[in-house]
């Protein structure tokens, strides 16, 4: 059995793994070589595409700029998604279903259309080209995600242990933060990964509400696409690079998301 | 708010439907209904029966300018006759 | 049906534990007789579950043996060790209705229909859920799940044990003693070992023939609720069942006798003897409240105020702070009619209820009129 | 990867720094030389070295800029362009000389063609300033002039900007500037890069003695540069199939691209169907019918369709797309299909393909670098570039190909001293003092005087015919979309809908072609009713047999009896020669 | 049953104002847009439901449709088993987990665009892996020509790309059912089966039904990876809704067609989707 499972991991790893070496392995190589033929490895091992992303400040400050809203926007969906979420899964009041029905709804409006009324929308109150406008703008698909997984885990908590912890005397807040927070931890982990993951990779928006000063990296990337041939080895190392901050961030919630929780006392 | 490219039609439209929720809370408030099971295979609130009518009106109206040449008008005047028999008994 | 022995069982969560504070089971020998109500009773984080789970085996304990009737079930599963267990929070099949739910234990040892059937409606009609039978378990509430909890652990009749591990944590009051009074019956009934943590003595009290108290992972004493409260074997026992817990002062072997916070206090010679033939740290007297008398002032060699009265319905306690250097309180619990002096008031220890205790540990000593 | 390191491999002008600044010296007079005026001379010393401008000119012109930028100080400026090597120049150096030379925070930001255009647009349609101005192709003159959203520089030479253009900025000297300028005579943008679509072969193949005699034996004429598609097919037929490989490697006698993509409708729009000869003779753009098929009266388009007038669809333009199927199945590399404008560009350079009729010169500088299987140990390339052969309804009088000119370009809801800081930095990037030197970087002229000067008559062995065509007044035949198109990113999106359906061989070439000349006329009805052009908006014709236009003079011509005339090749040296001598 | 507290309502608050403001207005302007032939917000002509009538008459897009749908439901039909096994293989405890975790989210990292970029050379015969060995094992492969080819590629891309979505979020699902339920299990001797039928499939409800609507959702919706792979090619094999529509939209600007497709488009998600919703929470409510 466990033997059996290891095999399925290492298969679908392996199934994982194969194009993101592709992608490692594009990033060290010249452009002529990877057009060249199919290499396993780089013959002629080179940093050049690396130094491009590194040095030159177009690049590294969208890098900046990408993390900037996208922390931003990671921490204004769980601050507002984790209330929301407590009062979805323990409360029924007026018209609670159809509201987080409708903020479901809110990732279904195919974005093209939207991109120009956003534009007008931000543009109006002064926000064009900052951060915060793609932090907030992303909320839309975000906040309703965070709402509900958060509210999926949260239902899969006991009501019996908010009870418990009101017998004993605690306040809301106090048991929110102390007892209830830590026992959805695989959660809340889990939800500040998919914010951070769809705030970094969504194009569109974040295109479309920045020009020069908050240009996130995936707008950034579609400069090495030119009328005289795509620089493959830069967007490869650009996209080796964009992986590093998720890493970054599923290894400091890895811990949340893997504990498992056992219903202790309280 | 020029640039949000209003017309008469589509703001008489979005009144509506506010007006439409407002009076739903209103109605919810001042003698609350209960879920209950009509004619649709679910078991259904009122404001779940809203929603349900107003779908159905959209895809009413969708179906009748993709398949007939009648006025729009007559697809509205059925799709309220529907919207108020799902509501009534849905 | 088996006699659970435990034998050298020591438990620690660390890798390498160096110290008594790493074990959250310090080395023990106990027996569970066949067929006997016991109760684990104990605060919070002393070790009770752990022991649980290392009886049931969802634990390997990392030193000693766990004996099922003499044989040592170390290496078994739970499943193997054929036991039952019930948890502090209710654990339903949420997709099952209350009948699966009563039968998965049965139908996973592939038992007929018709015994499933029978035995169901038995263990539903001894917890009085017949009528959810058909119900689906999510929609129960929190006391009614944990009765299925309950159920599944008692449908199987060939277990050697059922475990219970804080089941009523979730129940309102009321019903906590009505289904406590149902685990007794069945208890009675079904004539199975069955082992219950708590930490509530009245639960215990209740429940249990014999109660197994521990503290600080260790059994201090395990006897009849009767002999808990009257003769508690440690302090810990002594503070931590009856309501409120017993007077524990400190006390010194003087010249003249046994001192407190400078007075000698009148006790027999012979215990003056036996507790000087003592070795050890820490002396303490020990006294129930349920035995301490309030007297006169001038007839006693303790005296002080009354600092709180709480009347309790059919009992008062009193709270009294003895007028010596250190000013402890000592609290007494009278009876409804009796009237509580005013002011001051002198504090009387009768000899045959006086405990003594030895870092904790309590010095036999015989009364003759015990 | 695209290099700067041009800028720093100069060749240095004979004259010393020295003498440079001495002559500063001079201009500057007694003055204390500001810190705008100590940049202008570091930028002279270290970078613009290589000028038409003699230093003493160039720090005058540097004078003005400096004078002229004084209100604008300290104002943040943003500009666009596409990722082009010219542009990654103006970003990455000239941008940043401007900015100390005038106090003007100038950022010159980088993205992807289609990029660009969407946030033009999305500045046209919302009015909302995104960038202060753009570097566009001039493809969109159509559109620019009879939206009325941009500001034609020649009303602002006259009007706002009068005193902020520079008198040095020569706009005669542009070679570009008929394709920027509408029918009413404005000129609508100021040309900044220029690159052109030609023919391009392994010159070494060649003139390869065995090659030459299999071909002459087996079609009975010379191996060279065809001359007409005919000539181009069986030179493409003979790489792929007969020769099949050169030292071991597999050679294809075409390449192409077919992915479905933006780009795969700029092939048409741009210039197959010019070089077919679907549309009418005329100069820069057919008239009244376009190589895009539009026909307009009066300025005013009236239909693609043939049964409009138009020949979007007419025999000339399905040949020409059928033609482009066949070839690219039969003759280009298999993973071709897969591939988009910017994938196959490079591929040449990869020594695996003998010819391609439609090549893009912005390609050369990539294809000089030493070490590419084209390039010889010398530095002197392989290949050679020449004009595109032209298909059977080609006649003389028509354009012959497509030239593509990026070129400034500021809308009227850009603040408008915004725009006139862009516009001095506009005139700087174009500017005599520093657009030899972007030339040799980037290789796109924009200037005659550039084109002429002595620094590229030593470069031009290393281009394999990129000065020769430049210096040759035949590069007029060469043009991008011209006036007729009214609403370039309306109409351009629905071809690459239609032709990637003819090329999976859903439908024929004659079905995507209705469909797409039926798109456009649709299109264009709309323009009309919604009157969103002020000035020459379309106005369609009643559609109409299409037997009465074909039967009219010019385009739509009807089909012709043989579209596959006699093979025609001429010797690369001879077609020089007649380059020089036109 | 929840109790009824209307007070709930002020936890909700910070939620709707924001996503709101983000939502009804731009909302609102489509909805405006699509009843009018937009060129700029001052030059527009009202068409009533004219583009409405087109787009419902439209072929193509009727093509499209049909082919978004075989699209998604192949999409659920793979990824939400797949992504369950993967869950359920994933070690419990000790280095494995971080480690797994981490490759697990790769995928789910690397840009869209360059998604497809990765896919496009690797499908390549000439340079890239698979596309080589496809082709050395004698299968004439080529996304580019072949819409069967084509097809699969889009779909293993998409698989690559997205199961470990499904996967975490099993596997936190997993992570957060107390251990209390194995260990009752095991002591009612349940099979390895009975744990997931019973204990681990009906605890992931919740989660499955976030995976499997948000996957049908992004799945209905997907544009750019398949965009940069195929371009929607060869012909309109891989020819999407969202293809379409973003041609439409940021192509041409036809902003008031491209606003009443947009409208069509979001009501067939929404009833799709609702029906999802509805029958897989039904239940809940249900006795």
């Amino acid at each position: 059995m466990r033997l059996r499972k290891s095999l399925v991991m290492l298969v679908y790893l392996l199934f994982v793994l194969v194009p993101i070496y592709s992608l490692v392995n594009m990033s060290f190589k010249s452009n002529r070589e990877i057009l060249g033929g199919l290499t396993l490895w780089p013959t002629a091992p080179t940093l050049d595409n690396y130094r491009v992303v590194f040095t030159e400040p177009t690049w590294y400050t969208s890098y900046l700029n990408s993390l900037s809203y996208v922390s931003m926007n990671m921490l204004i969906s769980l601050l507002v998604a984790l209330p929301a979420a407590y009062a979805f899964s323990r409360y029924r009041f007026l018209g609670d279903k159809h509201m987080f029905f409708w903020l479901l709804t809110n990732r279904m409006a195919p974005p093209a259309v939207f991109l120009l009324p956003f534009f007008q929308l931000y543009s109006a109150v002064g926000l064009f080209d900052t951060p915060i406008a793609v932090a907030l703008a992303h909320c839309l698909f975000n906040v309703p995600l965070a709402v509900w997984i958060l509210e999926g885990f949260m239902s899969s908590v006991p009501k019996e242990i908010d009870e418990t912890a009101y017998i004993d005397g605690y306040t809301f807040p106090k048991f929110f933060i102390r007892i209830f927070l830590p026992m959805i931890r695989p959660g809340i982990g889990v939800t500040a990964f998919f914010c951070f993951m769809f705030s970094w990779v969504e194009l569109l928006l974040a295109r479309t509400l920045t020009s020069v000063d908050a240009k996130p990296i995936v707008a950034q990337m579609t400069r090495t696409v030119s009328a005289s041939g795509i620089d493959w080895g830069v967007l490869a190392a650009a996209g080796v690079v964009a992986l590093l901050p998720g890493i970054a961030v599923i290894y400091f919630v890895r811990n949340h998301v893997a504990k498992g929780f056992a219903l202790g006392r309280v | 708010m020029g640039w949000m490219a209003w017309t008469l039609p589509t703001a008489l439209f979005f009144a509506g439907i506010a007006l439409l929720l407002v009076a739903m809370t209103v109605w919810q408030t001042v003698s609350p209904g209960r879920e209950r099971k009509g004619f649709l295979p679910l078991t259904t609130s009122r404001g779940d029966r809203l929603f349900i009518g107003l779908l159905a009106s959209a895809y009413g109206h969708l179906l009748v300018l993709a398949l007939t040449d009648w006025p729009l008008w007559v697809a509205t005047a059925i799709c309220a006759t529907g919207m108020a028999i799902i509501m009534k008994w849905g | 049906m088996a006699e659970i022995r435990l034998e050298q069982l020591a438990h620690s969560y660390h890798r390498a534990p160096s110290q008594p504070g790493d074990y959250a089971l310090r080395r023990m020998d106990h027996v569970w007789e066949q067929g006997g109500a016991y109760a684990l009773l104990g605060p919070s984080g002393c070790g009770k579950s752990t022991l649980l789970n290392i009886i049931s085996g969802l634990l390997a304990p990392s030193e000693g043996r766990v004996l099922y009737d003499g044989k040592s079930v170390n290496d078994l599963t739970p499943q193997d060790r054929n036991i039952a267990q019930v948890f502090q929070f209710p654990v339903v099949y949420d997709t099952m209705t209350v009948h699966e739910n009563l039968a998965f234990p049965l139908r996973n040892q592939g038992q007929s229909r018709e015994r499933i059937d029978d035995r169901v409606r038995e263990v539903a009609e001894a917890l009085e859920i017949e009528s959810l039978l058909a119900r689906k378990a999510r929609n129960l509430t929190a006391d009614e799940k944990q009765k299925v909890s309950m159920g599944r652990g008692l449908v199987r009749d060939d277990v050697a044990a059922i475990l219970f591990d804080e089941p009523l944590t979730v129940i309102d009051p009321q019903l906590k003693w009505r289904l406590r009074r149902k685990l007794k019956e069945i208890h009675q009934r079904f004539n199975v070992t069955m082992v219950y943590v708590t930490h509530d003595q009245l639960e215990a009290s209740t429940f249990a023939d014999k109660i197994a108290v521990m503290y600080e992972g260790q059994i201090v004493q395990f006897g009849t609720p009767r002999e808990l409260f009257e003769n508690p074997q440690h302090t810990f026992v002594g503070y931590f069942i009856g309501s409120p817990g017993m007077n524990l002062l400190d006390i010194a072997l003087g010249e003249t006798g046994l001192e407190f916070d400078g007075r000698t206090l009148a006790v027999a010679d012979s215990i003056v003897a036996r507790l000087r033939d003592r070795e050890g740290g820490r002396l303490q007297l020990g006294i129930r409240p349920e035995f301490v008398q309030l007297v006169a002032p001038e007839s006693a060699v303790l005296q002080g105020y009354v600092d709180l009265v709480q009347d309790q319905g059919t009992f008062k306690i009193v709270d009294v702070r003895l007028d010596t250097p250190s000013a402890p309180v000592v609290k007494a619990r009278l009876g409804e009619e009796v009237i509580v002096p005013e002011g001051r008031t002198g504090v009387h220890f009768p000899e045959t209820w006086q405990r003594f205790y030895v870092d904790d540990r309590l010095v036999e000593i015989t009364h003759e009129t015990l | 990867m695209f290099d700067i390191k041009h800028a720093s491999s100069r060749r240095r002008m004979p004259l010393s720094i020295g003498v440079s600044l001495a002559g500063l010296m001079a201009v500057s007079g007694t003055a204390i030389a500001d810190q705008y005026q100590d940049a202008a001379k570091r930028w002279l010393g270290d970078e613009f070295t290589t000028s038409t401008l003699t230093p003493e000119q160039q720090m005058a012109e540097m004078q003005w800029y400096i004078d002229a930028a004084k209100p604008f100080r300290g104002m943040q400026i943003n500009v666009v362009s596409e990722t082009l090597t010219t542009h990654k120049y103006e970003s990455e150096v000239l941008a940043r000389a401007f900015s100390e030379i005038t106090g003007i925070q100038l950022k010159h930001d980088l993205i992807q063609e289609g990029d660009v255009i969407e946030k033009l647009q999305t500045q046209m349609q919302s009015g909302r300033n995104i960038y202060d101005a753009y570097v566009n192709d001039s493809d969109l003159i159509g559109t620019h002039f009879r939206y009325g959203k941009v500001v034609p520089i020649s009303d602002m030479i006259e009007g706002d900007a009068a005193d902020v253009t520079s008198p040095t900025l020569d706009l005669d000297d542009f070679i570009g500037l008929s394709f920027t300028t509408g029918p009413d005579d404005k000129v609508y943008q100021l040309p900044d890069q220029q690159f052109a679509n030609l023919y391009w072969f392994r010159a070494d193949w060649f003139d390869d003695p065995d090659l030459k005699a299999r071909f002459k034996e087996k079609y009975g004429y010379e191996l060279g540069v065809p001359v007409n598609w005919s000539a181009y097919e069986d030179i493409a037929d003979f790489f792929t199939n007969d020769v099949h490989d050169i030292d071991g490697q597999r050679v294809y006698g075409h390449m192409d691209y077919g992915k479905k993509d933006p780009s795969l409708g700029w092939r048409f729009t741009d210039a197959w169907f010019s070089m077919a000869g679907a549309g009418d003779k005329g100069i820069p753009n057919g008239l009244p019918v376009d190589e895009w098929g539009i026909r307009v009266e009066d300025c005013r388009p009236v239909g693609s369709n043939v049964t409009r007038g138009g020949a979007t669809n007419g025999p000339a333009a399905v040949f020409a797309t059928q033609k482009y199927i066949d070839w690219l199945h039969a003759y280009a590399p298999p993973e071709a299909q897969g591939m988009t404008f910017s994938e196959a560009g490079p591929v040449p350079a990869q020594g695996n393909v003998a010819q391609q009729i439609f090549w893009y010169t912005a390609f050369t500088a990539d294809m000089t670098q030493p070490g590419l299987p084209v390039v010889n140990e010398d530095g002197t390339p392989k290949w050679r570039m020449a004009p595109s052969p032209v298909g059977p309804y080609w006649e003389d009088g028509m354009k012959k190909g497509y030239q593509d000119v990026g070129a400034w370009t500021f809308m009227k809801s850009t603040p408008e001293k915004n725009r006139l800081a862009a516009w001095l930095y506009a005139q700087f990037v174009t500017s005599k003092t520093v657009s030899l030197q972007k030339t040799l970087v980037g290789l796109t002229p924009i200037r005659e005087s550039d084109i002429q000067s002595q620094a590229m008559t030593e470069a031009a062995p290393k281009l394999g015919g990129l000065v020769e065509f430049y210096r040759s007044p035949a590069r007029l035949q060469w043009s991008p979309t011209g006036t007729n198109v009214p609403d370039y990113p309306k109409l351009a999106q629905l071809w690459w809908q239609y032709i990637s359906q003819a090329v999976s061989g859903e439908t024929s070439a004659q079905q995507a072609l209705d469909g797409l000349a039926d798109a456009q006329d649709r299109m264009m009805e709309r323009l009309e009713r919604a009157n969103v052009q002020p000035q020459c908006g379309p106005k369609l014709n009643e559609p109409r047999d299409a037997q009465y236009w074909l039967d009219q003079p010019g385009a739509p011509k009807p089909k012709l009896d043989n579209e596959k005339p006699q093979g025609k090749t001429v010797p690369y040296d001879e077609m020089v020669k007649s380059w020089q001598k036109s | 049953m929840k109790p009824y507290n209307n007070k709930a309502w002020w936890l909700v608050l910070p939620v709707f104002v924001l996503v709101a403001f983000s939502a009804i207005i731009p909302m609102m302007t489509v909805v405006n847009y699509s009843v009018q032939d937009i060129f700029d917000p001052s030059t527009r002509y009202f068409v009533g439901t004219e583009w409405y009538r087109e787009i419902l008459a439209d072929p193509r897009l009727h093509d499209s449709l049909l082919r978004q749908f075989i699209y998604s439901f192949c999409v659920l039909a793979i990824e939400v088993p797949l992504g369950i096994v993967v869950a359920l293989s994933m070690p419990r405890r000790g280095l494995g987990v971080p480690f797994s975790l981490i490759l697990l989210s790769l995928p789910l990292l690397v840009p869209w665009n360059v998604v497809g970029t990765i896919w496009q050379i690797i499908g390549r015969e000439d340079i890239g892996l698979y596309g080589w060995i496809l082709n050395s094992l004698g299968l004439d492969y080529n996304y580019a020509s072949n819409p069967r080819d084509a097809w699969i590629t889009v779909l293993v891309m998409d698989v690559w790309h997205w199961t470990s979505l499904v996967a975490l979020l099993c596997y936190s699902g997993l992570r957060s059912i107390p251990d209390v339920y194995y260990q009752a299990a095991r002591i009612d001797r349940a099979s390895h089966w009975a744990v997931f039928r019973f204990i681990q499939l009906p605890k992931l409800k919740n989660v499955l039904l976030i995976a499997v609507m948000l996957r049908f959702m992004d799945s209905f919706m997907i544009y750019t990876e398949p965009f940069v792979l195929t371009g929607g090619g060869p012909g309109t094999a891989t020819t999407f809704l969202s293809q379409t529509l973003t041609q439409m939209a940021l192509g041409q600007f036809d902003l008031g067609r491209a606003a009443a497709f947009s409208l069509i488009y979001f009501l067939i998600i929404l009833l799709v989707t609702w029906v999802f919703y509805t029958a897989m929470t039904h239940n809940d409510n249900k006795e």
